[in-house]
């Protein structure tokens, strides 16, 4: 697939909480096809401590405007400096990257996420819509404050709520919410993006109950594009590339213990 | 040999060139240096294997790659056809390894060059351990010189105290060009976790951090020995390049610059070109080691 | 001896402190390093004397000063009294010269220490050459051990091929204690004059971009020998200076990062304190090679 | 003196002309005493090439304000950056820097600039109308388009002008104005700023003539205030540092061929 690095334009920076913002950034370009999953590599100027580029995956993609969305975390220099981009910035984007979320067959699926790791279910859910399916989503936050964009969350499927202190939704994270309590699973598929630690608990109980699940990995990057090899995780197949095998795995290809 | 323009793709940071045909087209490039060979399947170092460093990073990949004989059959097919040279970056842990794997390479008519990597920082036996010693890498380069009959490349670890006598030891081997320079040897921690960063502890700085250690290494054996010098460590830019040139390379090599900006290598070709205009310099061959120190 | 705290300022990059008094209370530091001090007066390099380089800089200022009679007679009477450990670091071009220095240094009450520069690479007799070789960092070493009295200190270069080989050589010269990293020889050129940035040609690279050269070559040394160590290389806030002494360093010294913020040394200090306090450790001690491996 | 390195904040950033700007810079803390020849140094934030602090020379005092101004010419990166500052954004300088140019005894002053090179001088005229003294100036600039302040420069003392290209003022450079044709000069001290070339120019001209002749070096630095040893220059008295013993020096002490 055709790859890209151009420079978008910000279109709106919007603050969620303290730690949580979504960039949405215009191609000068008509975006080529982009699929849920995939990711981009942000160039992040003129932050002297952010020498390589930054992933993050793809929030939304709005052809009709020729925008796309990130979520995005503040964790350290590089995504602080992305959080003070203002209306009108130039940001460099290589993309899109990676591979994508499986296409499921039935409607009985759900999307779990947790933080920013909720980033490319939206995208998804409204891919899922356009092809007449209707996701379930399980989403999970630290408390309250940070709960954002359930309206948005909702108009492409049923959403369920957890936050860790219990201030919203149910108390606790999202493997122990009540969805999960039912038995048989009423899904066919889970798909699952977050901490490594969440992912690894979701990936081991629908292992449990029998649930094909696919995980979108966040390991760390130089190149995002398959020649640097640094982004590597153990599967069957033995080392594989996050950014070109992945970001998606079926999780029960993956050797979690070996992963960072 | 020759190489159409100077500008060339460093080993490790371009994989076998595929990936960058979702980029620009390849026969652009004056060359492409791909990924290590060595003499059978190699899983490499854990996971993570990589640190950002001050204009820099470490890395740790430990030459992972699944051996010459799915070089030779797999991905020499693939790759052969391209319009721009293909040279092969050949590893191993012992005298043998290069030296096997550098006859199955000697064998395949598309492959002008090898690259002879004594100076990879991230594997135990092998590697680096061959290149800080200067009779062992006059050794190693002459075992595969015995068996290599096309042009013999040696590239070298900044790694040691004297660079030139490390580069007239592997001239003295019988290579015909030499690279310089592979990964300084570094570390990074991290102060919350009390840990490495990288698995391996240390790992290989690359980078425009290294640029002025390059710089000075590539100048040192410039005036050293009589043979081509193919010259990298952080080249970013046009201007990085047009450097070591003017220090005593031949040809350069883009590294980690390609993650940064996988457009970069045709943009530092457009760039050397119009620096050799806007200077009425004929050829890029005229600032080749033209320095001026008086 | 003993300093009130880990944060020190590293030689070349201080002056004899008096240039600081202007901004903070010296009282502040664990300790000075002041300027190399050698026999007899040097006007050091030409000018230009630097270079930026990405996340650094080169120097070439080949250790201009004014003599140790100068440095007895009129720098020390203004210094004594600053109310922290002032360490003086000693140049030579002969081992003679390094002896006559250090029994001059040895008879003022106010320094407790010295530290032997065997790691310059901006003079053309000695300096670095005698840091390169073991055999003679250890001769200068005895040499100078047998004259000085009080605690001996060798600040090593970073321009060899084992670090660990050399620190050994020196500890078994005399060596009380290791300063660990001095400058990493490097060049720079401007692309557009065709020439070297700074007169001398090649000069010494300092700043972030040696950071991870420098926490390699103090953790190597720190398990290669029982004596403690003073870290540098590149330190510009308290996260680097703590990864320093996870590496292995008992105090660390603080050099060019005093171009860039003159207040950049107490902030350090501060800064300490807050991820000590943060972590709940005791003292800055319980963090010297603390680095968890395993 | 007591140095300080602060946080200013931008209060005007005038363009002059393509590449010459001028910085108004408001102090927090009420300002300490600074004497015209001096100059701050301006650490260039989130411009990755720019790892070094960059030198300028103060170019007006407004203690009123609690102000200076900065003239800046676009070279490299650094000043690049500093060019794209906006009201209220802040810069971080460490000042008040170096030595001062002397007091001159009589009226009879000839002030020398060329380029950014008169900064200084602007300050430097003020504080002589505040002694009561009114100065000559004579500006040199590479054409007309770069011609710039003279109404400012006015209201200090009289102007001289010249441009290479003669498009304003007299052709030539500084040396060739005919200010410098009259025998014996009219002047009892000058002060010089600018380029290399033109501070040596002109110093030989005030040497031939008999006047004193003070210049204001702009040799590279790193740390600006003493400790480095990189910033020297070959004077009378061996190495000098331009950041501390200068950047104003009596042009007859000075070795200047060995100077870059
Ligand atoms: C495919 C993919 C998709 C992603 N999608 C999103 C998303 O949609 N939204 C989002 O907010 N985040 C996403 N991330 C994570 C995001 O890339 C990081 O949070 C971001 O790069 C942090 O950059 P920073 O400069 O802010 O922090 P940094 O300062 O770079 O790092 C923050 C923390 O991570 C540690 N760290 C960084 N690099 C390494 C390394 N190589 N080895 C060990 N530790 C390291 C640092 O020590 C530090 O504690 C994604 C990551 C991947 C790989
Ligand atoms: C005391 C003093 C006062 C000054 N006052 C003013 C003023 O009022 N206004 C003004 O516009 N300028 C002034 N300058 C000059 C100003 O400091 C420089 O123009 C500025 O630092 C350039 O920074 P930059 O990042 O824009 O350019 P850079 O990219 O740093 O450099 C521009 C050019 O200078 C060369 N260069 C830079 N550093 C070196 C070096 N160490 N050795 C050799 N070549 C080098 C580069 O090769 C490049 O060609 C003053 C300088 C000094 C020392
Ligand atoms: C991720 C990575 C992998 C590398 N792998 C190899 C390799 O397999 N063989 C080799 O000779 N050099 C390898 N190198 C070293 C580079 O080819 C190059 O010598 C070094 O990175 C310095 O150049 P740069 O600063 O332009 O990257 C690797 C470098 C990086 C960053
Ligand atoms: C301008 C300059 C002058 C220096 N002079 C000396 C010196 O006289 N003696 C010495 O042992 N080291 C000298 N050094 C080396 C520093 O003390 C230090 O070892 C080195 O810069 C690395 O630390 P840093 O990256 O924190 O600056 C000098 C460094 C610089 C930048
Ligand atoms: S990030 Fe480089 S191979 Fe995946
Ligand atoms: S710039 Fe450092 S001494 Fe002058």
């Amino acid at each position: 697939m055709k790859k890209f690095a151009h420079d978008f334009k910000v279109v709106t920076n919007n603050r969620l909480n303290t730690r949580h913002f979504v960039l949405e950034l215009q191609a000068a370009l008509p975006l080529p096809e982009i699929l849920p999953g995939q990711f981009v590599q942000v160039l992040v100027h003129n932050s002297p401590p952010t020498f390589l580029r930054r992933p993050f995956s793809i929030h939304f993609v709005d052809y009709a405007k020729n925008t796309l969305r990130l979520l995005v975390q503040v964790k350290g220099e590089g995504s602080r400096h992305m959080g003070l981009l203002q209306t009108g910035d130039n940001l460099n984007l290589v993309y899109p990257l990676g591979n994508a979320f499986s296409v499921p067959s039935s409607n009985k699926v759900l999307l779990v996420g947790g933080g920013a790791g909720v980033a490319p279910l939206m995208f998804m859910g409204d891919y899922l819509n356009r092809k007449n399916l209707r996701p379930d989503f399980l989403v999970g936050f630290r408390s309250g404050d940070e709960v954002s964009q359930i309206d948005e969350y909702s108009k492409y499927g049923k959403v369920f709520l957890s936050t860790d202190d219990g201030s919203m939704g149910e108390k606790g994270f999202v493997t122990q919410h009540s969805v999960f309590k039912q038995t048989p699973l009423p899904y066919d598929r889970i798909y699952c993006c977050g901490p490594d630690a969440m992912m690894h608990a979701v990936s081991k109980l629908a292992a449990e109950k029998g649930v094909p699940c696919e995980v979108s990995l966040e390991n760390f990057m130089a190149c995002g594009y398959g020649v640097c090899l640094c982004c590597i995780v153990q599967t069957d197949k033995g080392n594989e590339r996050t950014c070109i095998e992945g970001p998606v795995f079926d999780a029960a290809r993956l050797k979690w213990q070996s992963n960072g | 040999m020759t190489f159409k323009n100077p500008v060339t793709t460093a080993s490790g940071c371009f994989g076998y060139g595929e990936e960058f045909k979702d980029f620009y087209d390849l026969g652009l490039l004056g060359g492409i240096f791909v990924k290590a060979v060595t003499g059978s399947n190699r899983e490499g170092n854990k996971y993570p294997r990589m640190a950002e460093t001050p204009s820099g990073m470490l890395n740790s990949v430990g030459l992972q790659n699944k051996g010459v004989d799915n070089f030779c059959k797999v991905i020499y097919p693939k790759i052969k056809n391209f319009n721009t040279e293909i040279i092969v970056n050949v590893s191993g842990s012992t005298i043998d390894e290069y030296v096997m794997v550098a006859e199955r390479i000697n064998e395949l008519e598309g492959i002008p060059a090898i690259e002879l990597n004594i100076s990879c920082p991230n594997v135990k036996e092998g590697g680096m351990a061959f290149g800080v010693v200067p009779s062992t890498a006059t050794k190693v380069t002459r075992a595969v010189r015995d068996v290599y009959k096309k042009v013999l490349m040696v590239k070298l670890s900044p790694n040691v105290t004297s660079i030139s006598e490390i580069a007239k030891a592997v001239v003295d081997g019988g290579a015909d060009v030499l690279t310089l320079i592979n990964t300084l040897l570094g570390m990074a921690i991290n102060a919350e976790t009390q840990r490495p960063v990288i698995s391996t502890i240390t790992g290989g700085l690359s980078g425009p951090a290294i640029k002025p250690v390059a710089l000075r290494m590539v100048w040192q054996v410039f005036k050293a020995v009589k043979i081509p010098i193919v010259g990298l460590g952080g080249i970013m830019n046009a201007t990085d390049a047009i450097e070591f040139m003017l220090a005593g390379s031949s040809v350069i090599q883009v590294g980690t610059a390609n993650f940064i900006d996988p457009m970069v290598a045709p943009k530092i070709i457009e760039g050397i070109n119009e620096y050799l205009d806007r200077h009425n310099i004929a050829s890029a061959r005229d600032i080749i080691g033209a320095l001026k120190v008086c």
